[in-house]
């Protein structure tokens, strides 16, 4: 092995290449520019600051963000709903002073002073919400237009009744404790903070208002077309963030208790400048709870460890000012470039050595010798099929074959002329196996595994199994079931053949020769899926093996196939059969006489092979060629091997001139005939096997049948 | 120089007590240790509204003569004109546990609270020209009720009609709800109840800001022609009162009257007749009461709080005819005067 | 036949007096495939829009099984069975493909994972390719088609109304979503199928309703139609030339003068690969490509209008001396103009008059004396285009969004070439254009080509792309894959070029 | 097909005879204006009349410059700030001794260069234009509050005597009026005469179609920024001569909202490509007529405050019904 080999197979055995591409993937990735600029701010004023991370530093900021945050919360919501809100900062000034009026001069308890300054909130933004939602005006104008309104109503109180309120101090312990209490050591307003938080989340992730918010922001007229009311759920989103301003201003009134003239002035610029900095996008859509919560800690963070350390006052809104410009500019290049990013590095090939091909000097003693043995396979289904992975044969002997269109067809024995659709499944039904009790089940590409009785009722068994921990791509979902077989005891053992790519582009995979396929088990009696092997490289075609215990398993890309065991005392073992095939395992059955038939889907060709070694070179071409001109494995001549359980190969059977049938993917023995069908044809080839038994079935011989 | 003298000389009878101290220092005389080991390394926040104007300027320069020679260490919080930030960072310092604080307040109570459980805390807090409702170790500034009082009286003097004016006056006010403009509002409104003969034609507010003040005393100006005088209630924005007048070509006829701290363009204005009286709380006086205060309260072994005091500036009204060339003083002045 | 489904008895929608459809009378049979044609703006989208709930009658009465309805929002519509698929896509771009399926009908509250695999279950059951987890912003236009179409059917509407649904299709995907609506009309379903393509409409229609100028002109079964008949009911007049102005060589292409532009190895993201192809001087070369083939986007590189890749970007090489656009600015100064194919979004000014918006392209590349404008100028350089693109105008000075999408094609185009381009690059130049004016634009393309113009024309349609290009290119892919000449290329040697 | 059946296939038409926000507040302004004449003694004094101007001109002269911008699709956020600081700067130069000539020079360059700075942020780096110019405004106050002027009140030097003379009055007029007019006339003719004047509405009206035109949109983004600063240090000079100081809190007061008002209530669609001079100039009179009547009626500054932000919610929902928004054609992200 050269240098440049061993490094290759170094350097990408121990970099996992592919997992930024599926984090790149994930939508909560958006949250990590503002969190990368938070940690840059912790580190840097961390640094500076001696106790800047102390508990009680952290207790100060806790109870600021309280009141900010919530605001923060309310705007982000507007905003997300495509508006904005200026009158947040007069909002909680007219909070600060209602509560502060209600407490002291009125003497009200404090259980009724929070629900009224609420309702005070609320009705400041119902005003916004009506005019905004209902009469559509421009929501910037209107909001500024409110914020001097309101503010001119709070000067006009705070001068009529400032000393009133000023002179008469309240003494109720609970008014105290909102402003100044600590639960756990953790300031009040905090815990209320994060239980608002994890509740807006909530809504806005997976509750109907929240989607109607995101919807609203995201596209307005889409959302009214998809019959949401729009100007209730834009009207909405006003009404609560007045009720967060109005919360915040209360939390401001118990801690502080002055209802000074400058309250609440230019709260609306530090909150939006949070939103932004938190990278909420201005016209709707993109944003998130976190994103404001993450805004709002940077913004406060700055401004307190400016002043503390002693900066001059010029200081503080030239540093928020760059870094709002920072975080905007980058916030932008992310949004333009994740997706280019995305579509460059998702295809993450690794180092993949394969064995010497034992085809490439072969003579005519040798059994991978050619031989036109399927010159005169003849057709089924000729013209009417499209795309037959794989067939089965009922008790009766009648065929059953998928297609691309998602329909079932089945052919009437015994000469298979006649056929009808049997049922319409939908996706690409790829492996079909049959229970004992002629239950066709299927794999079906894009939507898991189903049952067919011979009534035709359909039944979905499993689209779902256990979600691993630590995988990124949400690995609970079946995305391309290929084949299958039950075990005598029931359970259903179907391979996956990859979890990084779907139907239509699973040939990428190929590219990168990673084990990104899995084996999966559903058992019919509690009806549960659980993943049983995993990593594996593009497993496609399953074959119990007689013992009960183990299956035979292909694995297309790595051209092996392996036997593991699932049962027994080598239960979860895996040992190779072979590991040289010449080409592309797909599907494995029984034959008559004890042996198994394996279909190669294609050859190997020293190109592809070679470039298995050079992971940078397919991972060049995967993002300067254009799609088409991308080097692939071939898959379309192929033949059919005779392997026994050992691995030896003892026969195999081909197609040279290409006519007869094409490429095989499957095969399938029944009654001295050999069944042969592919992914690409439109037609199953049927040859005859005229030293077999003519009696023999699969399914007889598997579910004891005589 | 005399300016000085004379500032020096008030604040020094006023802390009688920091005056003899400061006269030995070179011997154990039985308080001089005490007095200086109070304030060696002793940590000292001041918290102004903001450092951007002439008050703060003038007593942190105070201060730092002072720190530097004491010894202790002072660092300033400058919140810039918001009261929310102010009061973060005073939160903050109440966890970082400074020895003294020196506060300046935006009103009478967003600190309150939190200069109360900054006492508790153990920490000696002064409040400089803005008494909030807490009560703290000592309160060193101006009684605006009683440059209210001083500047109406002045107003009442020029404008009355026994005097020839023709009772007419106009106010300027702030922002009517901070508190300084409310209780001198209410000294001037107590004033001129007295005074029935004067007539209050326009009482409006132009927020701290000298644009908006122009532009309503313009107007004020050309509604009144017989307007005989103006009371301002800072003389920054009162620059755009005098502005309005000086277009409206009425200076000297119609007479301003305002106040401030008493730098030097206050006499500048003073002589050039923009303004016509001043109310001069004497800033550079403020700062050595200040100082004065800080040497008091660090020296006391009292728990914080347990026993406050104040000292209120004396103030002073100056006319072109009453200035004198010390009368205001420049930022020159304070950096060479020993604190 | 049955009693109809639905019943439109002399409906008619005006927007302040301008009627938009004028006494119609439509019905529609429960599981039937029904076409409704017409020329745009010929009010097959209103109609159908009152319909489904989102625009209002202005008279007459619309009955669904025998009552009135008059739905004010698509919602009502949507409880009382009736879905509509709209033309300008109706999702939501910043949510996921899952989401925008079930928006509208979600559950108050949504188990996520349960959700996605149910999207994907369904998705996949029609065949449909669309990743459920992926953000609707990064679908291409025939995803995005795909998924407005699962969530109709989803819906379990009693009604469908499809407003042009195959026009980003490949023809894979047409396969299945024709499929899928026979399976559709199958279970009874009513389907309503408004086309541009008339052929689809003939192949798959039961029925077919013909609208003009917001005017029913003909319904009846599809039978009873043959493709030019449809066309002489769709412009009032059987026509007298064919609907494509044709070149006047009939015996032949244009022979390419010199070369103009070559284009090497161009990429841009995954949306343009290594494309290479050249553009010669006094010939039309027409481009032809599948919606998201990368072909906007080579011609919008080429013309500065997008950037290329920084690395491994291509080269251009325009009269034979490299370039690399930034703006197009620069491009237009040196005679690259761009004829856009969204000509609301990016052609013209929609607050100016026409004559603001001709004059606008001649002062950039023919800066007036001191940069002061005139009236005159404006005036003289309208009116000379006016004549010579034949734009129909009351008045120069009318706003430009009172005209037809004909003539304001015609504006745009004159904007363009009042800045005296060598070469020209018409990106769907006939889409949303009145039949009657096709022609007339065709005739301007093949004149500027006459005058050794080279010109670059895109087209999604084949029969266009045949009649009109002295050479035609075929992309996929984001790459120029096959090159023709017009006498051997046929609609179907294009096709598979284009798909395979 | 003829033009009518055209007209009648694309739908709506252009409201022909329809009212204008700009008349809508033409006729509230007549409406103050008439009520203040019968109502309020001495309003209608000439000299009244002349104040009101003089009073509104610096907000004129800025609204202007807004009006500028916000007819390219833009929005100048920072206009306040650029004008106090550099202002601010060049009267802190004067009293540290530099000639004047030099310190007006430094401080328009000043401001020019913050408007270069914006122009490239939103053209080049591509932040939207209330980001960069809300993030400018408090970077060009911190900026200048650290580095330049450490006071908020510079008081203009006594010797100054051009600056004052800058606001004086010719023939009973006063200057800043006269400044206002003029800056108001060749903003005019710049928007209406000029070839960069006709690039600018195409911007605002449709920017990526501009782009596709060969418009140079990116410099001429930058021009709007430049030309906005440019004029708001002017005004700042102007501000400054009136009243013999500078304040630079006006930087972080709510002034720019004001001079949005103006030219909002004026009629100039935040969403570009719409309105002119005129507008700027009905908005700041009718501002000017109700400031100054509230002032004779001597309600406070506070209640003036209400006024106006009623008036101007007022202004927005007439608006509304007179000239409806389709909330299908309600642009995304237009707020």
């Amino acid at each position: 092995m050269s240098v440049s080999d061993t490094y290759a197979k170094w350097r990408y055995r121990s970099v996992p290449d592919h997992l930024l591409g599926e984090v790149l993937s994930k939508n909560w990735i958006d949250n990590a520019i503002p969190f990368a600029f938070l940690l840059i701010v912790v580190a840097l004023f961390g640094s500076l600051i001696p106790g800047f991370l102390s508990p009680a530093g952290f207790s100060d900021l806790a109870r600021q963000l309280g009141e900010v945050a919530l605001i923060s919360i309310g705007l982000g919501l507007v905003m997300l709903a495509g508006g904005i809100d200026l009158s947040v900062g007069s909002t909680f000034a007219m909070a600060n002073f209602v509560s502060l009026a209600l407490i002291n001069s009125l003497g009200w308890p404090v259980w009724a002073v929070v629900p009224a300054v609420l309702c005070v909130g609320a009705l400041i933004g119902l005003m916004n919400g009506i005019l905004i939602g209902y009469l559509r005006l421009r929501a910037f104008l209107t909001t500024l237009a409110t914020l001097i309104i309101v503010r001119a109503m709070v000067d006009l109180l705070i001068l009529s009744y400032a000393r009133e309120v000023a002179m008469s101090m309240t003494m109720s312990e609970a008014w105290f404790y909102l402003g100044e209490g600590f639960i756990l050591g953790i300031p009040v307003n905090f815990l209320l903070l994060v239980a608002v938080a994890i509740l807006v989340h909530l809504v806005l992730s997976r509750m109907r208002f929240g989607w109607h918010i995101l919807a609203v922001g995201g596209s307005r007229r889409s959302a009214y077309n998809a019959g949401i009311s729009v100007r209730r759920t834009v009207c909405a989103t006003y009404v609560i963030s007045g009720v967060m301003a109005a919360m915040a201003g209360i939390f401001y009134a118990a801690r502080l208790g002055s209802v000074g003239p400058d309250t609440g002035i230019g709260l609306e610029v530090t909150v939006l400048t949070a939103c932004v900095l938190g990278g909420i996008s201005l016209g709707g859509g993109r944003g998130s709870v976190f994103k404001a919560f993450i805004g709002t800690v940077i913004v406060l963070m700055v401004t307190n460890s400016l002043i503390r350390l002693n900066m001059p006052s010029g200081s503080t809104p030239l540093v928020l000012g760059m870094l709002l410009l920072l975080a905007v500019a980058v916030d932008i290049r992310w949004v333009k470039n994740r997706h280019k990013l995305l579509s460059r590095v998702y295809v993450s090939p690794t180092y993949f050595d394969l064995p010497e091909d034992p085809s490439a000097n072969v003579d005519a003693t040798s059994s991978y010798a050619l031989n036109d043995k399927f010159r005169d396979v003849t057709a089924i289904g000729l013209g009417d099929l499209d795309g037959p992975e794989d067939m089965i044969f009922d008790s009766n002997d009648n065929l059953y074959t998928g297609g691309r269109q998602g329909d079932i067809m089945r052919f009437f024995a015994p000469d298979y002329t006649r056929s009808e659709v049997f049922v319409h499944l939908g996706g690409f039904p790829l492996g079909l196996a049959m229970d004992k009790d002629d239950n066709l089940h299927a794999c079906v590409a894009g939507m898991g595994l189903y049952m067919v009785t011979p009534e035709r009722e359909i039944k979905c068994l499993s689209d779902e199994t256990n979600r691993s921990l630590f995988s990124i791509i949400d690995d609970s979902r079946i995305r391309m079931a290929d084949d299958l077989d039950i075990a005598a005891d029931g359970r259903v053992y179907f391979s996956e053949a990859t979890i990084r790519y779907g139907v239509s582009d699973w040939a990428v995979d190929a590219l990168e020769a990673r084990g990104n396929g899995r084996i999966l088990a559903y058992d019919p009696k509690d009806g549960s899926t659980r993943t049983v092997l995993s990593g594996r490289v593009f497993p496609n075609g399953i074959c119990m093996v007689d013992d009960g215990e183990s299956l035979l398993f292909a694995e297309t890309w790595a051209c092996r196939i392996s036997r593991f065991w699932f049962a027994g005392p080598r239960k979860g073992q895996v040992e190779p059969v072979i590991e040289d095939i010449p080409g592309y395992p797909d599907n494995i059955n029984r034959a008559s006489d004890g042996t198994y038939w394996v279909a190669l889907a294609g050859m190997r060709s020293p190109a592809f092979d070679l470039s298995l070694k050079m992971p940078g070179f397919r991972k060049r071409m995967a993002q300067r060629v254009a799609m088409d001109e991308w080097l692939y494995p071939n898959l379309n001549t192929g033949c059919v091997l005779k392997m026994t359980l050992d691995g030896t190969v003892t026969e195999s059977l081909w197609d040279l001139s290409g006519e007869a049938h094409p490429q095989i993917t499957s095969i399938r023995e029944h009654k001295g005939a050999l069944y042969l069908g592919g992914i690409n044809n439109n037609r199953i080839g049927r040859y005859e096997l005229p030293e077999a038994d003519q009696t023999w079935t699969s399914q007889n011989e598997y579910w004891g049948r005589t | 120089m005399k300016g000085i003298l004379k500032g020096a000389l008030m604040a020094l009878t006023l802390a009688g007590g920091a005056a003899q101290i400061a006269q030995a220092e070179q011997f154990d005389d039985g308080l001089a240790p005490h007095y200086y080991n109070s304030l060696k390394d002793k940590k000292v926040v001041f918290l102004p509204l903001a450092m951007s104007f002439d008050l703060p300027q003038v007593w942190a320069e105070g201060m730092q003569t002072q720190a530097d020679r004491l010894g202790y260490e002072l660092s300033i919080r400058d919140p810039n004109w918001s009261s929310d930030v102010g009061a973060q960072a005073l939160t903050t310092l109440i966890s970082e546990k400074p020895d003294l604080m020196v506060v300046h307040n935006p009103d009478m109570q967003v600190y309150a609270r939190l200069l109360a459980r900054a006492q508790k805390a153990g920490i000696k807090v002064i409040q400089i020209n803005l008494k909030s409702v807490a009560t703290t170790d000592a309160y060193v500034g101006v009684n605006w009720y009683e440059v209210g009082e001083h500047q109406a009286t002045m107003a009442i003097n020029a404008c009355a009609p026994e005097a020839g004016g023709s009772g007419k006056i106009a106010i300027m006010q702030g922002t009517p709800t901070n508190p300084n403009n409310a209780i001198t509002m209410s000294a001037i409104e107590d004033v001129l109840a007295k005074h029935p003969e004067i007539e209050v034609v326009s009482s409006q507010s132009a927020d701290w800001d000298a644009t908006k003040a122009h532009s309503v005393a313009s107007t004020v100006i050309k509604q009144n022609p017989d307007l005989c005088g103006y009371i301002g209630l800072w003389e920054v924005m009162d620059a755009g009162v005098s502005a309005a007048i000086r277009e409206a070509d009425k200076v000297g006829e119609i007479k301003l009257f305002t106040n401030g701290g008493g730098q030097k363009p206050a006499c500048d204005s003073l002589a050039n007749g923009a303004f016509t009286g001043y109310v001069s709380y004497d800033a550079f006086g403020q700062a050595r009461d200040l100082t004065n205060a800080i040497a008091q309260v660090m020296q006391s072994d009292l728990a914080p709080g347990e026993a406050p005091y104040a000292l209120y500036t004396p103030i002073r009204d100056l006319t072109k005819d009453t200035m004198r060339d010390d009368s205001c003083w420049t930022m020159d002045d304070v950096a060479k005067a020993p604190f | 036949m049955s009693a109809p489904l639905i019943e439109m008895q002399n409906v008619s929608k005006d927007y302040r007096g301008v009627f938009a459809v004028r006494n119609v009378d439509f019905n529609l049979h429960a599981g039937e495939i029904h076409a409704l044609l017409g020329e745009n703006g010929a009010g097959k989208s209103t109609l159908t829009k009152m319909i489904a709930g989102v625009t209002r009658r202005s008279e007459g009465e619309i009955l669904l099984d025998g009552t009135s309805i008059n739905f004010a929002t698509p919602a009502e519509a949507l409880d009382n069975g009736i879905a509509m698929v709209f033309q300008e896509t109706s999702l939501v771009p910043s949510m996921t493909v899952a989401q925008n399926l079930y928006l509208g009908e979600e559950k108050l509250f949504n188990r996520l994972r349960g959700l996605y695999i149910a999207a994907q279950q369904f998705l996949s059951s029609l065949n449909f390719n669309v990743d459920p987890w992926a953000n609707v912003s990064m679908l291409g236009a025939a995803q995005k088609q795909l998924v407005e179409i699962a969530r109709a059917v989803r819906l379990n509407a009693r009604v469908i109304i499809f407003d042009e649904p195959t026009a980003t299709l490949t023809p894979e995907e047409k396969h299945y979503f024709f499929s899928l609506i026979e399976r559709l009309r199958q279970r009874g379903v009513s389907i309503v199928f408004i086309s541009h393509a008339l052929e689809e409409a003939l192949a798959i229609s039961d029925r077919i309703t013909i609208l003009r100028d917001g005017e029913l002109v003909a319904s009846d079964t599809t039978d009873t139609f043959d493709r030019d008949s449809i066309i002489g009911h769709m412009v009032g007049r059987s026509l007298s030339e064919e609907l494509f102005y044709h070149k006047h060589s009939e015996d032949g292409a244009r022979q390419p003068g010199k070369k103009v532009l070559s284009v090497e190895n161009l990429s841009m993201g995954s949306m343009v690969r290594n494309t290479s192809f050249s553009l010669y001087e006094g010939q039309v070369t027409g481009l032809f490509g599948l919606i998201g083939s990368g072909r906007t986007e080579t011609a919008k590189i080429i013309s500065g209008v997008l950037k290329r890749n920084f690395f491994h970007g291509g080269e251009l090489r325009y009269m034979g001396k490299s370039v690399r656009y930034r703006q197009p600015h620069k491009a237009v100064m040196d005679g690259i103009v761009y004829v856009t194919e969204d000509r609301k979004a990016e052609g013209f000014f929609d607050q100016m008059s026409i004559a603001e918006n001709i004059y606008m392209g001649d002062i950039v590349t023919n800066p007036p004396p001191a940069g002061l404008t005139t009236a005159g100028a404006q005036q003289k350089i309208t009116e000379e285009w006016s004549k010579l693109l034949q734009i129909r105008a009351i008045n120069p000075n009318a706003k430009i969004v009172e005209l037809s999408g004909g003539n304001q094609q015609k504006v745009v185009i004159a904007k363009s070439l009042t800045q005296k381009p060598k070469l020209v690059i018409f990106d769907e130049p006939t889409r949303g254009v009145d039949v009657g004016a096709i022609a007339e634009i065709h005739k301007v393309i093949q004149t500027l080509a006459d005058s050794g113009i080279a010109v670059l024309v895109i087209s999604s349609y084949l029969p266009e792309i045949l009649v009109i290009s002295d050479r035609i290119l075929v992309s996929r892919l984001g790459r120029v894959v096959e090159e023709f000449s017009p006498s051997d290329a046929t609609e179907e040697k294009i096709m598979y070029a284009a798909v395979h | 097909m003829t033009e009518t059946a055209a007209r009648k296939a694309t739908g709506p038409a252009w409201p022909r005879l329809g009212l204008t926000q700009e008349t809508i507040v033409f006729f509230i302004a007549i409406a103050f204006f008439a009520v203040f004449a019968v109502t309020l003694p001495g309003f209608l004094a000439s000299d009244n009349l002349l104040s009101l101007l003089q009073n509104v001109s610096v907000l004129g002269i800025l609204g202007v410059a807004m009006g500028i911008v916000v007819i390219g699709r833009g929005i100048d956020l920072a206009m306040v700030a650029t004008m106090a600081m550099s202002t601010a700067w060049t009267i802190s130069l004067m009293n540290a001794g530099t000639d004047a000539v030099s310190a007006v020079l430094l401080g328009l360059g000043f401001a020019a260069v913050i408007g270069i700075v914006m122009g490239i942020l939103i053209a080049y780096v591509e932040i939207p234009a209330i980001f960069a110019t809300l993030a400018m405004s408090t970077v060009i106050y911190g900026f200048g509050r650290l580095a330049l002027v450490d006071l908020d009140v510079i008081y203009v030097p006594e010797d100054a005597d051009w600056l004052r003379a800058l606001s004086g009055s010719v023939g009973g007029v006063p200057l800043p009026v006269i400044w206002f007019g003029l800056v108001a006339l060749l903003a005019y003719a710049f928007l209406r005469f000029t070839r960069r004047g006709r690039y600018i509405y195409a911007m605002g009206d449709n920017y990526e179609a501009a782009r596709i035109t060969g418009i140079p949109a990116r410099p001429m983004t930058v021009l709007q920024y430049l030309l906005s600063s440019v004029i708001a240090f002017g005004a700042g000079i102007i501000t400054a001569s009136l009243l013999a100081t500078v304040n630079i809190r006006v930087a972080q007061s709510t002034m720019v909202y004001d001079v949005i008002l103006v030219v909002v209530l004026g009629g100039i669609g935040l969403s570009g490509g719409k309105g002119g001079v005129r507008n700027v100039i009905v908005g700041t009179v009718l501002i000017g007529i109700l400031l100054n009547g509230m002032t004779i009626m001597d309600l406070s500054f506070t209640l003036q405050n209400l006024v106006k932000g009623a008036v101007l919610l007022v202004a927005i929902i007439v608006d509304s019904f007179v000239n409806p928004r389709d909330e299908q054609t309600a642009q995304q992200g237009d707020i």
